[in-house]
């Protein structure tokens, strides 16, 4: 078993993350990644950087696995979130979970990646088409 | 008492700076980050921002020692 | 939007499905794996054989894959399960949606592979450590 | 009446063969699996098995014409 949260300036290659899921024991991987998209909120972004607390990040992105893997039976937890200069469909975020069972994995990643999202301290500053930028506030878009 | 302050993402934009070295009577997280909202502009304090003190999330309502370092976090957007 | 089941008997290869989910629009990627393996039902198993009735099974696995275009706010979903021999570690079906959202992304998935598993005319037949085989009945096993 | 008659997975191992060319006078894919079922030892109809005619899944009533391909399908175990 393990649980594994990470911070990372590259790029994010799934397939090197991958292999850490691996498992003979476990029927069932489920990852997700969110990706920059090339609107947010009606508006059209062209790039976005992030940023992050980084110590609290880790510690809280640690816990956030921690606990998937205390909540759920699964094997292996990875989230690893991006931070820097990210371009359109770059990978900001990814989660991969091993379990014997498919409930469990689904279950777990969506779990790490809804507390990643409410709690870890990283922030989404915004570059639009109309040449300006905004730090994102979730608790004040429309969506 | 002096304490150093940081501000993260649209904080330190309406701030001016990503942290800075501050002379305060505050006795708390709640009253400094009172006293530092009315000089940058910050926002009214809601459940979505937090504080922490030397990298711990820590309460509001937490004593301000000398040499404290305070995080104030605006609403998180990862993901 | 695209909706795409097949049967393969070549082993699958995740990094080269992902490619057909890629969207500039798409804010989320889930994919599920289901890996054979080394055991099942308390029995140590060895390697296994999946068979198909393979127009029908085409048929439905398609009917599915349009099912979640249908219910879920997804833009592309394919699945690919695996035919012929296979071995521990070895990827029996893939699933891979992607979304604007999440939460839609995550309950395709779901739902692809649940249906999948419930109603695609595949079959599993198990060789195990003591030299037996079987195939599996789901309404049967101890699970 | 000649129909022809495909086996899966476990049924294919109980009548000892993938398919059969059947002279049968069941009017229905029911009354058919109920002859076979005698002679090969398959399972009694549950809701997890399935019959299928010429490639498309058919109802247990479905009436039976010369040349029809029945497939009658296991409780299945993909994924």
């Amino acid at each position: 078993m393990s649980a594994t949260f990470q911070l990372d300036i590259e790029p994010i290659r799934p397939e090197r993350l991958l292999p850490s899921l691996n498992n003979q024991t476990c029927g069932a991987v489920v990852t997700f990644d969110g990706r920059v998209r090339d609107h947010n909120d009606g508006r059209s972004v062209l790039r976005l950087d992030y940023t992050a607390h980084q110590k609290l990040a880790v510690a809280e992105g640690q816990r956030v696995v921690d606990e998937a893997l205390e909540k759920f039976a699964v094997e292996h937890v990875v989230c690893v979130h991006r931070i820097g200069h990210l371009a359109i469909g770059d990978i900001a975020v990814w989660v991969g979970v091993s379990a014997a069972h498919r409930g469990a994995a689904f279950e777990a990643s969506r779990y790490v990646i809804d507390e990643v999202k409410q709690r870890v301290p990283i922030w989404k500053n915004e570059f639009y088409s109309d040449g300006t930028e905004a730090w994102v506030d979730p608790t004040k878009t429309s969506r | 008492m002096k304490v150093r302050v940081e501000y993260f993402a649209q904080f330190g934009q309406l701030s001016g700076c990503d942290n800075e070295l501050v002379e305060t009577d505050a006795s708390t997280v709640s009253a400094l980050y009172h006293q530092l909202r009315r000089r940058h502009g910050l926002p009214e304090p809601g459940p979505a921002i937090r504080a922490a003190v030397n990298d711990e999330f820590a309460d509001w309502e937490r004593p301000l020692c000398v040499g404290d370092v305070i995080a104030f976090l605006p609403p998180v957007s990862g993901g």
